[in-house]
């Protein structure tokens, strides 16, 4: 619709750019920030309003297999949150776990204009970017999942770790992924070979393969790091949701030494206390290490109490949350790549792990002393909803709403942390680092995240207004790739996104290698696995960092 | 035979559940058809042997030839002007067909359902109120050292299934293939599957749910009275067997059929199924998964519940999609004849159905989309002839668990494909919406700010 | 007389080959209306081979054509049929809250045509 | 004198109508009631489209006509009576949590799904799914009577927390099945099945019944709480003798699968 | 005044505010429902030594029994809603839940309410079962018998303790004769029960004692024998034997008409006042003048 654009008398918040609250204008042309527009451009006047870029969730569960599971498992969830269509609009399901018109819709609606899903296995990687071609507005992408594959553990038990690399650089570009996803590395083969079980050490050696956790991770972070990917490993590590499984944490990202490395949803892996009785905060020896670490990016996946549902490579955490829960519960195993594990859930303010979560979560945001490196996300659904967002924004904001929270819920819980002593309130600049500017920084999206010349035109205009939460659930306008996509909070045309994956370089023999074990151990012929270039719609390449 | 052949690898065979993605195709492409079938069963060799090219229109109106631009605008105007109209079917088709059904249904405000209403429908409903512990084919493969088939018959329904996934398949941690396994079946009474059976449990119809309680019962620890054999025709001795089996395998599966969906109990007899997969776990590893039917029908499964949040039987009367089997599943809006117009992409409900239904059925105008003729495309108002999927076009199609699999089409067909047709039909229903009343978008963001 | 017994409607190998040839030829009506009996219902029945008989129950009625079956591969009073119109004008369209029609096990009276 | 609604013109497709409710009458005049909106099929229309209104408003609702295409009458009802002389369709008093809706014929399936509260009687037969909870959910109804003089189908009660629902006939398959709480009183006889699953509740029948292998005998007694619950249903209007009331019951446990907690009351004359 | 040869003395009987509940208690047979009653309403003589006072207040037929069994209903008072609880859970956990056969119902109306059952049901160790009909739950508590059924919630209300008459008498029999038509007569009034035993008591107590640890003592003033040892007597010369009816009612008009019944009944020859005890009425929030009983008054 409109091609060219210009916004003026906003405040802009562009940390990229040193911009913090200062009013300045913004052209845009075909989809892109430029110098100058047309005087006959198209105007939005922003007097009193705030304008940052559109945001980036760098971890969320949005498409795919399991996502889908999870969607079919809850009709009497869809059915209390209806999202009607319209002539412009596909209609859908909201809930816990949207449908997907609905997802992309709504991250529109919250002014998020990117969003990465965070787990696929390779096998189902056809499967995310359909589901991913039906997500409206939002440029996204997907992680695939390869720390529990098993010919990239085969290659690693012969210590063939060149190959190993040029597997891994063959799989992203096989499945269209974005980065390299890993989750409780070691673990899948316990689950599904003993009895359901599960590696409970980092260091502890699997029997079939002779590998530890340690040791695949280890091996990632290198492969990973020297193929120049734009995101580093995304990290799931092991123990996640155990008492004491700190030291397992702390002795992951000490494995990354100074090489990048992304730590998933690190609330879940910030936990003090005894294996197997109530946990308490490990949340400011994680912060000490990340705050002096610049090679480590995490997101909180902060928990917010309400309904949730965990989806997971993670199968035997569905499992053990499922003995607690005794809630419906989907597992689903993938032949030679991965596990998965499907509960609703939910968090309850009055229940002492789940306050506990919640408080942690608030720690480590207000810990931590580089923003760049700590990216808001509640791993939509696991921790709650993406649309609790606003409300995160306010907890981090406003310091007097925080301590009322704090009020409602287990006190317990709440003095095995120190988030009563922390008064600390985020600013505009720092929300903006990160929900926007962070995580296009960890994700290597130079054209993301920023209001600069050149910068795709993915634009969210905020009213201003004391209460945060509502400022950040209800942007006035909306832009994705310069159109206008939400105009005086009314959704005004659709789009369809872009599909961001990346493609490195790698040795063409490593197929041969690699067939072999398919043909063997797959029940899809080799041939029909790597998923072709009709499966993206309008996509974009985005280089490594090498 | 002619000069001009040409062979296609990997092509998928998309009859059964088990879309083999391993056929290699030899096509005489001046006669347009497949002359050889490598590694087909003797379904796959009459899927592709059969499929040739007949001499049709393309479109019909009430039996006489029309354009396909013609067919559309019939198609989309008796749509449009239908206040119940419902989609049906599916499950031969692509997901890009499939998709673009969901949004001709969602812009028409219908009802979409798909034959897996009438076939693994309930088990989607004993899945959504248990859940499932499930796998991809290849994991079977792979490990599974106990196999257990229930209320199926998988050497006629899905005949290469033993081969290639369950049974002398060698894989990972079952190097023997069928030496390192145990395969045992539950059926009513002997069928071909019979004989790869090291256990054949036979019991009497009707009586699934019972034995499958009775089972749950033992592995959970509780006793159960040897009048079960009375009930059943299976003995509290056998059952004690399998119990300490199932418990003590490495990694145990369960595949069900129609003879648990169809019978008395349908959705309970999956979900006894599906609970009694979950309790298993307590002890040891184990999965289930059903035996679907249908090329793309788990394909058709997917792509409602991605577009819509719901697997089968959606309605968008209200402008957004619901959900309840029973009220807006095909065999009942069409047998309590409420549905004004339907449109049926590649399935046959007039030969299948109830009588009711199909009473009904003749009574409303209807629009299909198939390769063949059928007694469904015989009473159509509006009949498409379309493509085949995976013989004549490429596309996405889902396997019995979820493995999507892209097809390598043999050779061109005159006739269009789904996705093509339901494209334009789409968009023409598309122009007519928007033409219509002047729809208010329904999403806004809050506009308490304004104030 | 009729008799009770009960259907199974079910896939099988030469319907699922037919079905390509198209539904409208011949062979699969054939095989759709072949009803299969256990041997000794048969000739209790005084049926043989090849013989009509009316199978019907209170939603309606089919006219098939029988085939023997063995005593231990189809337990007695058991009938078997390959799912296709025959089967689908037994089938009651009550489908409780689930949309599946029960499409097996049906109980259905069975008689022999005189002609 | 009562408010009269009475069907002009039969619906060609499903009408959802939960605007025919005393919740959503209420304060309105007959105008008013008369441009609420009804779906009909995808189509918006008005209640005139379908109903002549008259009498007084603020009072018992009546409604007259064959309603069997209609859902969702009393939908969300808080108080107030609703009258059907007639039958009724799918989603009767759905969401309902007080007042009372009394059907003279049949309704059909979903009576009062998530019901709450207030009462139903439906001197016909209902459908599926009395009482029951809607896919995917475990909790059926929370409170609340539903009396059917007939006949009802599967899974009345499927999940039901509280609450009371009496059959006076037969019921179908899965009666009570997953129940969490509450009671289920079957005049006639029980469908195959009932309490599958069941963590607590009862279900009671005055005819024989097939037990699952799950379900243990435990005694032959008097519940005395029966003999209050018999006694309000003869007061109800249902055909309960005096032996019903004082008479001996075979109390089976089950289902032993769940927690055990739930029973099966057979009367033993 | 007079009713026929009885002096009515121109005074008061002193009445407190306490509060009250009815217990109806079913069982297979009238005479087991007596039995739990009779057990739960024992030793309920007077708030002072018993915590509570408790008695029958009559049968109750099978067709308006709760549960269509034959029943009983008795009233128990105490001081206060709370304590009134704490007496329900102990007697009908010791005298009803333990006698076989019977149920036990509130059989009150009123906004105010305590716990019974939902105390009771602790005993089912878990395989307690409740039931709610009507907006009323019951418990179900699995016994050896059977089960034990209770109602979740008896009502309690404010009620009227201590109303009472004496009957100043020529001689014992006279005054028995005349005490038990009394009785008889006011046992006909719904509300009320008369806890003391048959509805009789002898010991006629003061407030306070010469013992600093009693907070009463006999009724000096009215014991015959100390006619000649008290200067302030009450008693004519001719009194030989004095006896009291107390009268517990859920409300003064009950009590009233108890009182009302039992000056007529006792009016006899040979009983020569009927007279009612008070403290000055400075203690008790209700005075019932003897006079304004009597008919024409």
């Amino acid at each position: 619709m409109t091609t060219s654009l210009r916004i003026v008398n906003g405040k802009l918040y562009d940390p990229t750019n040193d911009i913090d609250g200062e009013s300045r204008d913004i052209c845009i042309e075909n989809g892109k920030i430029v110098d100058s527009v047309d005087t006959d451009a198209k105007k939005i006047d922003a007097q009193g309003m705030v304008i940052m870029p559109g945001g980036v969730d760098i971890h969320c569960h949005i498409a795919g297999p399991k996502v889908n599971l999870a969607r079919k498992l809850q009709p009497e969830d869809h059915r209390l949150d209806p999202h009607p269509g319209s002539a412009l609009m596909r209609s859908g399901t909201g809930g816990i776990v949207p449908s997907t018109f609905t997802t992309g819709y709504r991250y529109a609606t919250l002014g998020y204009t990117t969003a990465m899903e965070a787990a696929v296995t390779p096998i189902g990687a056809r499967h995310a970017l359909e589901e991913l071609h039906d997500t409206p507005v939002i440029d996204k992408g997907f992680y695939v999942l390869l720390g529990n594959n098993i010919f990239l553990q085969k290659l690693l038990q012969q210590g063939r770790t060149e190959e190993f690399k040029q597997a891994v650089a063959w799989w992203i570009n096989a499945t269209k992924a974005y980065a390299v996803k890993l989750v409780n590395p070691g673990g899948d083969e316990p689950w599904k070979g003993k009895r359901n079980s599960n590696v409970a050490n980092i260091d502890e050696k699997s029997t079939e393969t002779d590998l530890s956790p340690r040791d695949i991770i280890d091996a990632f972070i290198g492969a990973v790091n020297e193929l120049g990917l734009p995101h580093p490993p995304h990290l799931h590590s092991n123990n996640l949701g155990h008492s004491g499984n700190v030291s397992t944490t702390m002795e992951t990202m000490r494995t990354a030494a100074d090489r990048r490395l992304h730590m998933a949803h690190i609330q879940f892996h910030s936990y003090g206390g005894e294996l197997g009785k109530n946990p308490v905060s490990a949340a400011q020896e994680i912060a000490e290490y990340i705050n002096s670490h610049p090679n480590i990016t995490c997101d909180v996946g902060q928990v917010m109490f309400g309904k949730s549902t965990i989806m997971t490579a993670d199968a035997p955490l569905a499992y053990m949350l499922r003995g607690i829960s005794k809630n419906k519960w989907v597992n689903a195993d993938t032949e030679c790549e991965s596990g998965c594990g499907i509960l609703p859930f939910s968090y309850q303010e009055n229940i002492y792990v789940h306050a506990l979560q919640w408080a942690i979560g608030l720690e480590l945001f207000l810990l931590s002393q580089d923003p760049w490196r700590i990216i808001l996300s509640t791993d939509h659904p696991n921790g709650g909803s993406f649309m609790s967002y606003p409300k995160l924004i306010r907890l981090l904001m406003d310091k007097e709403f925080r301590k009322q929270e704090i009020k409602s819920v287990n006190q317990k819980a709440i003095n095995k942390t120190i988030l009563q002593d922390l008064d600390r309130e985020y600013s505009l600049n720092e929300i903006a680092i990160i929900t926007r500017a962070g995580p296009a920084k960890a994700l290597n999206l130079k054209h993301k995240g920023h209001l600069g010349v050149g910068a795709d035109a993915d634009i969210t205009v905020y009213d201003e207004h004391e209460d945060k939460e509502l400022m950040f659930s209800a942007p006035r306008y909306v832009i994705k790739s310069g159109k206008l996509i939400i105009e005086d909070h009314e959704f005004k045309q659709d789009h369809i996104g872009r599909l961001l994956h990346t493609s490195p370089d790698y040795d063409e023999t490593i197929i041969e290698s690699i067939r072999p074990f398919f043909e063997k151990y797959y029940s899809i012929e080799f041939d029909n696995y790597a998923v072709n270039d009709s499966y993206l719609h309008d996509h974009e390449v985005i280089p490594g960092i090498n | 035979m002619s000069e001009n052949i040409k062979t296609v690898k990997n092509a998928t065979c998309t009859f059964c559940g088990c879309v083999c993605d391993d056929m290699i195709l030899t096509v005489d492409m001046d006669e347009k058809r497949i002359i050889k079938a490598k590694n087909a069963c003797v379904l796959g060799r009459a899927w592709f042997s059969q499929h040739t090219i007949e001499d049709a229109p393309a479109a019909m109106i009430d039996g006489q030839p029309v354009s396909v631009d013609e067919a559309i605008e019939e198609a989309a105007q008796t749509l449009m002007n239908a206040r119940f109209p419902i989609t049906y079917g599916l499950s031969d088709t692509t997901c890009e067909a499939q998709r673009q059904a969901v949004a001709i249904t969602d812009f028409i405000k219908g009802t979409i359902d798909t034959t897996t209403s009438v076939c693994h429908g309930p088990s989607g409903l004993a899945f959504q109120g248990i859940g499932e512990s499930t796998m991809t084919l290849g994991e079977v493969k792979n490990r599974a050292d106990l196999v257990i088939y229930w209320g199926g018959n998988p050497a006629e329904s899905h005949p290469r299934h033993f081969t290639k996934f369950t049974v002398t398949a060698k894989g990972m941690f079952t190097p023997n293939g069928k030496k390192d396994r145990t395969v045992v079946l539950f059926d009513v009474r002997r069928t071909a599957s019979t004989p790869v059976a090291d256990i054949f449990v036979q019991l009497k119809p009707g009586k699934d749910f019972e034995v499958l309680w009775a089972l749950r019962a033992l592995v959970k620890g509780r006793t159960i009275d040897a009048s079960i054999e009375e009930e059943t025709g299976v003995s509290l001795e056998t059952l004690k067997d399998l119990v300490e089996r199932m418990k003590n395998c490495r990694y145990g599966v369960f595949f069900f059929g129609m003879g648990l969906t169809m019978t008395r109990g349908r959705h309970f007899n999956s979900g006894a199924l599906l609970a009694l997969t979950t309790d298993l776990n307590e002890f040891t590893h184990f999965v289930a998964k059903p035996a679907r039917g249908h090329g793309n029908v788990t394909g058709a499964d997917n792509v409602l519940s991605w577009q819509t949040g719901y697997p089968f039987g959606v309605n968008f009367s209200r402008g957004f999609p619901r959900f309840n089997p029973g009220e807006f599943t095909t065999v009942d809006t069409l047998s309590r004849g409420e549905a004004d117009a339907a449109l049926i992409i590649a399935s046959d409900p007039a030969s299948n159905f109830p009588k009711a239904a199909i009473d009904h059925l003749r009574s409303i105008p209807v629009i299909t989309l198939d390769p063949k003729e059928t007694l469904t495309t015989k009473l159509a108002h509006v009949a498409f002839r379309t493509a085949t999927y995976g013989i004549n076009t490429g596309g996405t199609v889902y396997r019995m668990d979820d493995v999507p699999i892209s097809l390598r089409p043999a050779f061109e067909s005159p006739f269009p494909s789904d996705e093509e047709i339901l494209t334009s039909l789409k968009a023409r229903v598309h122009e007519l919406v928007l033409a219509g009343k002047n729809q208010q978008s329904a999403l806004k963001t809050s506009t308490s700010l304004n104030a | 007389m009729a008799e009770n017994m009960i259907l199974i409607p079910g896939r099988s190998t030469k319907q699922g080959i037919s079905l390509n040839e198209g539904k409208l030829k011949e062979e699969y009506q054939k095989i759709t209306s072949t009803l299969e009996i256990n041997e000794e219902d048969m000739s209790r029945l005084g049926l043989e081979n090849g013989d009509s008989v009316r199978i019907f129950n209170e939603i309606g009625e089919s006219i098939v054509v029988c085939k023997g079956r063995k005593a231990t591969d189809l337990p007695s009073g058991l009938l078997f049929i390959a799912y296709g119109p025959s089967s689908s004008q037994l089938m009651d369209s009550d489908t409780a809250g689930s949309g599946m029609p029960l499409s097996k096990n049906l109980a259905v009276q069975l008689e022999k045509l005189s002609s | 004198m009562s408010l009269e609604l009475t069907l002009h013109t039969s619906p060609q497709v499903p009408v959802e109508a939960e605007n025919i409710s005393p919740d959503k009458f209420a304060g309105l005049t007959i105008a008013e009631i008369e441009t609420l909106s009804v779906m009909h099929g995808n189509e918006q229309l008005t209640l005139a489209d379908f109903f002549k209104v008259e009498g007084q408003t603020g009072a018992e609702i009546h409604l007259q006509g064959d309603l069997s295409r209609l859902k969702y009458i009393g939908s969300g009802m808080s108080s107030g009576h609703i009258h059907i002389h007639g039958n009724t369709g799918q989603h009767l008093g759905a969401a309902m949590s007080g007042g009372e809706i009394l059907v003279d014929g049949d309704a059909g399936d979903w009576v009062a799904p998530d019901m709450s509260g207030g009462r139903i009687q439906i001197k016909g037969n209902a459908g599926h799914m009395v009482g029951s909870a809607y896919r995917g959910s475990p909790v059926g109804i929370l409170g609340g009577e539903i009396i059917i003089h007939g006949d009802v189908r599967n899974e009345a009660g499927h999940g039901m927390r509280n609450g009371m629902i009496v059959v006076g006939g037969n019921s179908g398959d899965f009666t009570g099945v997953d129940m969490l709480a509450g009671s289920i009183i079957v005049l006639g006889k029980l469908g195959i099945r009932s309490g599958a699953g069941m963590k607590r509740g009862s279900i009671v029948t005055l005819q024989a019944a097939a037990m699952l292998p799950t379900f243990s005998y435990a005694c032959t007694y008097q519940p005395t709480y029966l003999r209050i619950y018999m006694q309000y249903l003869k007061d109800s209007g249902l055909a309960i003798d005096e032996a019903h009331i004082s008479g001996n019951y075979e109390r089976w446990s089950g289902d032993a699968i769940e927690l055990n907690r739930g029973e099966i009351l057979l009367y033993k004359d | 005044m007079k009713i026929k040869s009885t002096e009515i003395v121109d005074t008061f009987a002193e009445a407190f505010k306490m509060w009250a509940s009815r217990i109806i208690i079913t069982a297979q047979t009238s005479d087991w429902a007596l039995a739990a009653a009779r057990s739960m309403t024992g030793f309920a003589t007077s708030v002072i030594g018993c915590k509570c006072e408790a008695g029958i207040e009559r049968q109750i037929t099978a067709d308006s029994s709760p549960d269509k069994r034959p029943g009983v209903s008795v009233l128990l008072f105490a001081m206060d809603s709370e304590s009134l609880g704490k007496r329900l859970v102990e007697r009908i956990g010791q005298c009803v839940m333990t006698c076989p056969t019977t149920a036990c119902y509130n059989g009150l109306q009123s906004e105010h309410s305590v716990v019974v059952g939902g105390q009771l049901r602790y005993f089912g160790d878990g395989f307690q079962i409740s039931k709610k009909l009507n907006d009323r739950r019951y418990w179900r508590i699995p016994v050896m018998d059977g089960e034990f059924l209770v109602d979740e919630k008896f009502n309690v209300q404010a009620a009227v303790g201590g109303g009472n008459i004496l009957l100043l008498g020529k001689d014992m029999n006279t005054t028995l004769r005349a005490v038990k038509a009394a009785v008889k007569a006011m046992r006909e009034v719904e509300g009320i029960i008369l806890p003391f035993p048959d509805g009789v008591v002898r010991s006629g107590s003061k407030i306070g004692s010469k013992y600093k640890a009693l907070i009463a003592s006999t009724n000096d003033a009215y014991c015959p024998t100390l006619r000649a040892v008290r200067q302030d007597t009450s008693l004519a010369a001719d009194v030989n034997c004095v006896l009291e009816i107390v009268i517990d009612g859920l409300d003064e008009a009950a009590v009233r008409e108890a009182m009302r019944r039992g000056l007529y009944a006792a009016a006899k020859p040979g009983i020569r006042q009927i007279t009612a005890g008070n403290y000055g009425g400075d203690l008790g929030q209700f005075k019932i003048d003897l006079h304004s009983l009597v008919d024409g008054q």
